[in-house]
């Protein structure tokens, strides 16, 4: 009978593994029980057969197959238990590469759940929402003023959407001036979304191989320059970590034939107080707020992706846009904010209401706590992070450029030579240590490379620590590689094959299994 | 600085290994230019009390918030949240996680993302659900890409006009660099709020690449999913079904079953606060033969190299980081925590929880229609509906503005986006509304015309 | 060097059990770095000489010796890492007799969280804290409701607080009436906080063999009363979870003697609904909201231990009591909800203030949720819960009586005899399945006794689960008493010596180690 | 029942196995007068909406705890609670656990603990502190009890009278029943708010059992503790110091140094938030010859079977389920989670934040006091103070009244524990008024008068 079964099955897999963190917990369809319930709902079974009986029979569904039945107990305990299977920033270094994985401070998150903040309903009238616009166009100002842009969107979800904005408002004023181009470059080193973005965009990618320093050179990008390129979409720093030297000089030229310069702001936890992209000579660039604005990863998202752009492209921006109206009659002084529909040039919608508030609020507290002078202090501690480790760890790994780097190092090895232990493998090893491992084979340029962001918020002992590990790990790499091959050891669950998950997709659970 | 660990000592010791004096050393190599003009003018950095009371005063700003009895609805909806599903997202290890590129140190995510597919499967009726999508409008749109995926051929997108404004928007924006797809809009058939079918028929040809229908629709309205699935299969093309209250799918016969090859749609109604319109959570769903078409993430089943079952990332050969410029979609950060509220959500509901919940959604919203009814305002539609519905009125604005004062926020008015139906006011009623608040509504309605 | 040094003991600690969940997490004090802070604070260092200059010198220390000096990241990493060592009902299943450790809903929190509570000063005006005083006032309703008595106190900051109330009332009841009498009988089966309470009260523990049976005669009680017995003070169902059957003659003979029946009301969980106290003739009773009423044990607290009595014993309450004052000039309705000092015959205070009340609140919203009704199910779950985890246990872990039993039922085994395997060595297996072990060698009457208390939240799933662990630890304990002996072998840390830790107590870090 | 799992089919299969139809069979054994009566008259059980929104309503009902400015201490006092704070004492692994029986899955409230232990000894400058007790209230009643066990031919308490009103009420009621103690009240020197030296020089003989002083004292003032502790060794006997705002800690000296044996206290300023008065935090320190007359839990330090570093409950042969009518207390369970957010406030605030912050008290405090005597309110006391101070003024109830229609909760009248004052006002200053506030302060009351 299926409870005994479960139970006898629970207890088997407890004796195969005794440890409170074995990790099979069952999947939630599994623990499901007919009748069981979470919640207690007013009207109940009644009003069930009460709503089918107003909508019809062939309009309802009388079952919804497989769905969970469990109380809320078993509900809490089912979650909570998936958590402890997790890393996370708050608990392991997590020096992940272009994903600055920097402390989210408790305080954004208590500031978004205010209720006058989540209890707010898009669609309520401006007079009654007054401080949500009134925090969004802080938002705007401040961004503006950290990047050295002119106008701000903060309609994008994520980094993906504002380079979509910022590629559509390119053809949008092409277009708006009689021509458009049909090309985009973008570096060999660029992170994916950029040249999917291009193609949503309906551009078409020419690859710029990164020079031989590792960077773009302004002579090589004004060969690539024609009258049907319509924009270089560069990462600056760029993935390897380096601030592109000649910039200023690739951004004269672009414009010297009617091109724009997109920069990729991703890496702006490098360039906080050092070099503002408007002054580089960017016309559009795009903010990961899950990035350098300390909100939460989420273990993917959601995030916020704000686009901000020269004075000549403010008008092709995302609507709505947020404005202060004269004061009305209703007697608000100073006049009252709200959003504008009415904008002929603009790109269109990228997505219902008004952007990802929720993040904005975090954003707009992070940047309150630190302030401009913290936040130009975060950079340079970030850069010097990195630095260090790059630095301690140049022996046996090696920097991919001689370069001098930003707020990320990509280092290298020679371990596949010396010993067939691969990045994927030493990346398990430190799993086995407590840490999250770097990015690894990005940029793709780099063979076999970490590319590792320690961030600002770290401590030196963490940096120590981490150095002393992949030390260890390249001795015993040499000395005994297999370790190292079948890492990890020391979790619950072996290294993960990957390959057959694709080759055999179950993409769902199904009562069959 | 609070959020910064090292000490003076720390970095003198760490540029003295750095060789360099100063730490602004280590960025000399940026333009002078450049350093010159960067310093950043915001005011200095606060302490978290100071902080704390001064976003807190913007919140306090927000009077829609709290204090007012509401019927706002239209894309996003006013549902109670378990402390629960809080606890749950509010867990370090979910919250700080990133995506989880390291299955061994990501089960909790990656478990909870393929419950989460499983659940909008079984919602939906289809074969399989991604890891999430931003929003249901940008859901939308790239579920006409990859229609298009699947039929490259066909080029025309028949479009509902009762699909949410911000929907056809959104769409708009995504195809708009798209030359070579055609955007057209069906009308309604004024009388019951319905696609009309007619219209439709005349678009059912080899050069149709899909329909995309609101289910329940802008008005609320539920839509023939079935029929129009139908005449669309007949022409060749895909059914596209687009949901942005989730929550009608506990009762309503799922997309899937009617025939919708895709269905997408808006999570928001599960488990995630209104929080002025983001981050909600879109979703999409297909049949097993268009998931290689998919945009974003997908979940899948494995082992590990003991044999013990796991879960991870997987046909990342569809997405930007592997496929770049061929790549499905350019969506890389989802919405995977709003997944994860969904999950916890949709889990406590559970099966007879969430259709009792939509159940009473359904009777509160029909009492209040009868009773404005029985007030004198006029249901603008007659087709059957959910738990939000339009009444006709002569002057929507002012009325909000009355009701506002007498402290209910009554709806939405429909005017700036459908002139043509004359005075509408789309009214939205969830299990927040209480008998009681419904009196009410009536009376300041009533009142205002 | 300092830094380098504890980086090393990290990293070498790492090497040494490479694991993310290794629980050596270094004391917060070895975290610490000469400077570091993890908050910003107004006025800073200056304002720290001007205060000094105000107090003089001679009332200031210019140190705090050895305390610790962090970032926010690193204090949050430190404390979440701790949190990973602990097994919590939330997570794993707690059958801790006479613990009552059942599922804590997450609302309680919130609602002992909001701003009109928790931001409440306790010397706040009456007139502005009515909202507060009326919960108190509900909650001393219900839990009078519930018990059946008729006055209760909400002071007590825990159940031996409660205690200490009821007995200190008894003396005081007396001396009013003229005469103190010496002695309280207590059960041998009674907990520990019965007869410390006694002597904290000033009277002799007088103590009652549980009859042969488990329970409490009432012939033997009678035998043991005299002019010089001020009470009895019974636990009930008493701790081998027996309903104390004659608890109702126990209490006639008590009052025809002039005594008075003290009902310790720890395990209430099996009463709601099912007797009340005041029915059985109790003059006063203790509850542990955080046993009965889901409030947090919180790694042992706090909690709250209100005591209810019957209307003779009403003026001896401690004060402050509330009332309901007529409407005053200030135009409330209906009165104003005030706190009365004036208690000539009151023990006094208990303690500060007007009790645990962030306590109260999760207690109350608890009572709303589970209503009269869900009380009343709440006792017959945990009580069938009890029963069924005897039942299939009872072949290898006999039940130390024959009686029916109620919500805990205390099991005994021949393993000691068999293969040496003690309860402890049990206990300790149970955590490598992820199991709490129960309440063990209590009562004390009991060889090798295992308390167990499943509550009425857990499900028959986990109940199973749990059965088929215990069978198999038996098992094991037979074939290879060693394993059990040895155990815990999947935690982090093996079997932890408590002996050495009483004979060369090390109770603070300092900086010599 | 969204808290008890069982579905009829989990009842029915259970009440088969053990033999019985109905669930009530169970109970059959009790008495059945005793069930006949044993009906709960509540309201039926509510959905989690029903009972947020009433227990929210409760909440609301507290118009003092928001929208007035306050200076209200005299025991508890208004600080600054880290989010961080909130972060860690939520976590169900801290919250959910019981008393740490079980050491190999307890190590992380057990290594909390012994951190507690080490910041209480460390503020308090003595050898060691137990792992909690409910309240600075019942931990002075405790620290007299623990007294007497050291020095059990002695019977005499000389308790300062500038003690709070409710802490000596405390220690009346816990004693109140040893007939063998002697409470003996020392008046104070009217000038400067102190204990009276000469009177408490009475008392300084063989009989005396301990001097009770509080640091700084209900009026805020810094007590004499040296002489007061040289005063009470010369007689052989203890000196226990209360404080009921350990902030003062950061900056006074610490009682040890001075001469304390043992300092309790209340803990709340650390972390916890006023909730209406508890739970907050009981602490005590002691010196290492008398920790065997410690009442409460300990932690120590050990390792496991392997050697590994460790921590748990020890020396628990004090403690009544092993001790019983013979133990040091009662106490069973404390305030472990109150001593955690203790643990995680301290460690935030660390040794510099934590003196800035007394610092920044004592600024504001004495900027306020200097104010309100520029506006010709006497200060009562010449004794130094740290963050709260008396003022004297004629009708302080009448004068609060005033203040409080200005939005303004301007302290605490004394007169009724102290009517021999004639009209004093105890005003609290913390970092949570701003220099504005106290310019408020001064017109209302000045106005007030
Ligand atoms: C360099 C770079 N560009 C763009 C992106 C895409 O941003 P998002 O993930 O927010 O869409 C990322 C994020 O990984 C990135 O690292
Ligand atoms: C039977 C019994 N009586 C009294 C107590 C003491 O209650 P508290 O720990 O709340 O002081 C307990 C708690 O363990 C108990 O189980």
């Amino acid at each position: 009978m299926a409870v005994t079964d479960k139970a006898g099955a629970v207890a088997a897999s407890a004796a195969e593994r005794p440890d409170h963190t074995d990790n099979r917990v069952p999947l939630i369809f599994e623990e499901s029980s007919p009748g069981r319930r979470g919640v207690d709902a007013k009207g109940g079974a009644a009003s069930e057969e009460r709503a089918i009986a107003i909508l019809g029979d062939e309009l309802c569904r009388s079952e919804i197959e497989g769905f969970p039945e469990l109380s809320e107990p078993q509900v809490l305990r089912h979650f909570l238990r998936l958590s402890q299977l997790n890393f996370g920033q708050a608990l392991q270094f997590y020096p992940l590469g272009s994903c600055t994985m920097k402390y989210n401070p408790v305080l954004n998150d208590e500031m978004a759940a205010l209720p006058g903040f989540a209890g707010l309903h898009p669609s309520t009238p401006p007079r009654l929402a007054q401080g949500a616009i009134e925090l969004m166009a802080r938002m705007e100002a401040a961004l503006a003023e950290i990047s050295g842009m002119d106008a701000v969107s903060l309609a994008p979800a994520a980094g993906a959407q504002g380079e979509l904005a910022g590629l559509l408002m390119i053809r949008a004023w092409e277009e708006h001036r009689g021509k458009v181009r049909r090309k985009v470059i973008i570096p060999d080193t660029a992170h994916g979304t950029n040249p999917a973005s291009c193609t949503l965009a309906g551009f078409d990618v020419v690859v710029a191989p990164s020079g031989p320093r590792g960077y773009l050179e302004a002579s090589a990008i004004r060969g690539l320059l024609s009258d049907d390129v319509a924009a270089l979409m560069v990462t600056n720093p760029n993935t390897l970590g380096i601030f592109e030297p000649e910039i200023q000089e690739i951004a004269a030229a672009l414009h010297e034939r009617g091109a724009m310069l997109y920069l990729d702001g991703a890496n702006m936890n490098a360039l906080l107080g050092v070099a503002k992209p408007g002054d580089m000579g960017a016309d559009i660039v795009h903010i990961n707020l899950h990035k350098t604005f300390s909100t939460p990863h989420g273990g993917g998202g959601p995030g916020a992706g704000p686009v901000a752009v020269k004075r000549h492209l403010e008008p092709f921006l995302p609507y709505p846009r947020i404005v202060k109206r004269p004061a009305s009659g209703t007697g608000d002084r100073g006049g009252q904010w709200e959003f504008d529909y009415d904008r002929p040039l603009s790109i269109g919608r990228l997505r219902s209401f008004h952007g990802n508030f929720g993040m904005l609020v975090r954003a707009y507290t992070y940047i309150l706590a630190m302030g401009g002078d913290g936040l130009a202090a975060a950079s340079r501690h970030a850069i010097m992070n990195a630095a260090y480790v790059r630095k301690r760890l140049e022996e046996h790994f090696p920097s991919a450029t001689a370069e001098p780097t930003m707020h990320e190092c990509v280092l290298t090895h020679d371990l596949d030579q010396r010993s067939g232990v691969s990045t994927l493998d030493i990346a398990k090893r430190l799993l086995d240590f407590g840490v999250h491992p770097p990015t690894i084979y990005f940029p793709l340029v780099v063979h076999g490379a970490l590319m590792i962001e320690p961030t600002e918020t770290e401590s030196r002992e963490t940096l120590e620590s981490f150095i002393a590990t992949m030390e260890q790990i390249y001795a015993e790499a040499i000395e005994n590689p297999e370790t190292v091959k079948a890492a990890p050891h020391a979790l619950k669950l072996r290294r993960i094959d990957e390959v057959t998950a694709a080759r055999r997709p179950i993409l769902r659970w199904t009562r069959e299994g | 600085m609070r959020f910064i660990p090292h000490t003076e000592a720390d970095v003198a010791a760490m540029l003295q290994t750095l060789g360099v004096a100063h730490i602004d050393d280590l960025i000399a190599h940026v333009p002078e230019n450049l350093r010159n003009s960067a310093a950043i003018k915001l005011a200095a950095g606060r302490t978290e009390a100071e902080v704390a009371a001064e976003v807190s005063a913007l919140a306090a700003g927000n009077r829609g918030a709290a204090g007012f009895i509401s019927f706002l609805g239209g894309g996003y909806y006013r549902h109670y949240v378990p402390a629960a599903v809080r606890a749950i997202t509010a867990r370090a290890e979910f919250a700080t996680s990133y995506t989880p590129y390291q299955p061994e140190v990501s089960q909790g995510t990656t478990q909870a993302i393929f419950e989460f597919q499983t659940l909008i499967a079984q919602l939906t009726g289809l074969d399989v659900a991604n890891a999430s999508m931003y929003d249901g409008a940008s859901a939308a749109a790239e579920a006409i890409l990859m229609a298009h995926r699947v039929l490259p051929k066909r080029h025309v997108v028949a479009i509902s006009r009762a699909l949410w404004p911000d929907y056809r928007a959104t769409i708009r924006t995504y195809l708009s660099a798209l030359g070579t797809l055609k955007l057209v809009e069906v009308p309604l058939e004024s009388a019951s709020g319905m696609i009309d079918l007619s219209a439709l028929e005349g678009l059912a040809n080899d050069e149709l690449l899909c329909t995309v229908t609101g289910y329940p629709n802008a008005f609320g309205v539920i839509e023939p999913l079935g029929q129009i699935a139908d005449m669309t299969h007949r022409a060749g093309a895909l059914a596209i079904a687009v949901t942005a209250e989730p929550l009608a799918l506990g009762l309503l016969k799922p997309p899937g079953a009617l025939g919708a090859d895709i269905a997408v749609g808006e999570g928001q109604s599960f488990g995630m606060p209104l929080q002025f319109g983001g981050p909600g959570l879109g979703f999409i769903a297909g049949r097993t033969a268009h998931v290689r078409q998919m945009p974003g993430r997908l979940v899948g089943q494995t082992r590990d190299s003991a044999g013990r079952r796991a879960y991870c990332l997987t046909l990342a050969t569809r997405e930007q980081h592997i496929r770049r410029e061929r790549a499905t979609s350019n969506i890389c950060t989802n919405h995977s925590l709003c997944a994860l509220a969904a999950t916890a959500y949709l889990s406590l509901m559970g099966r007879q929880g969430l259709r009792e919940l939509a159940a009473r959604n359904v009777e509160l919203a029909h009492q209040a229609q009868k009773a404005l009814e029985g007030a004198g305002m006029r249901r603008r539609f007659s087709g059957q509906y959910f738990n939000e519905f339009v009444v006709a009125v002569d002057n929507p604005e002012a009325m909000l503005e009355v009701a506002e004062k007498h402290g209910v926020l009554a709806g939405l008015a429909l005017d700036r986006d459908y002139p043509d139906l004359g005075g509408a006011l789309l009214i939205s009623v969830t299990e927040m509304n209480t008998p009681g608040e419904i009196e009410r509504l009536c009376d300041v309605l009533a009142g205002g015309r």
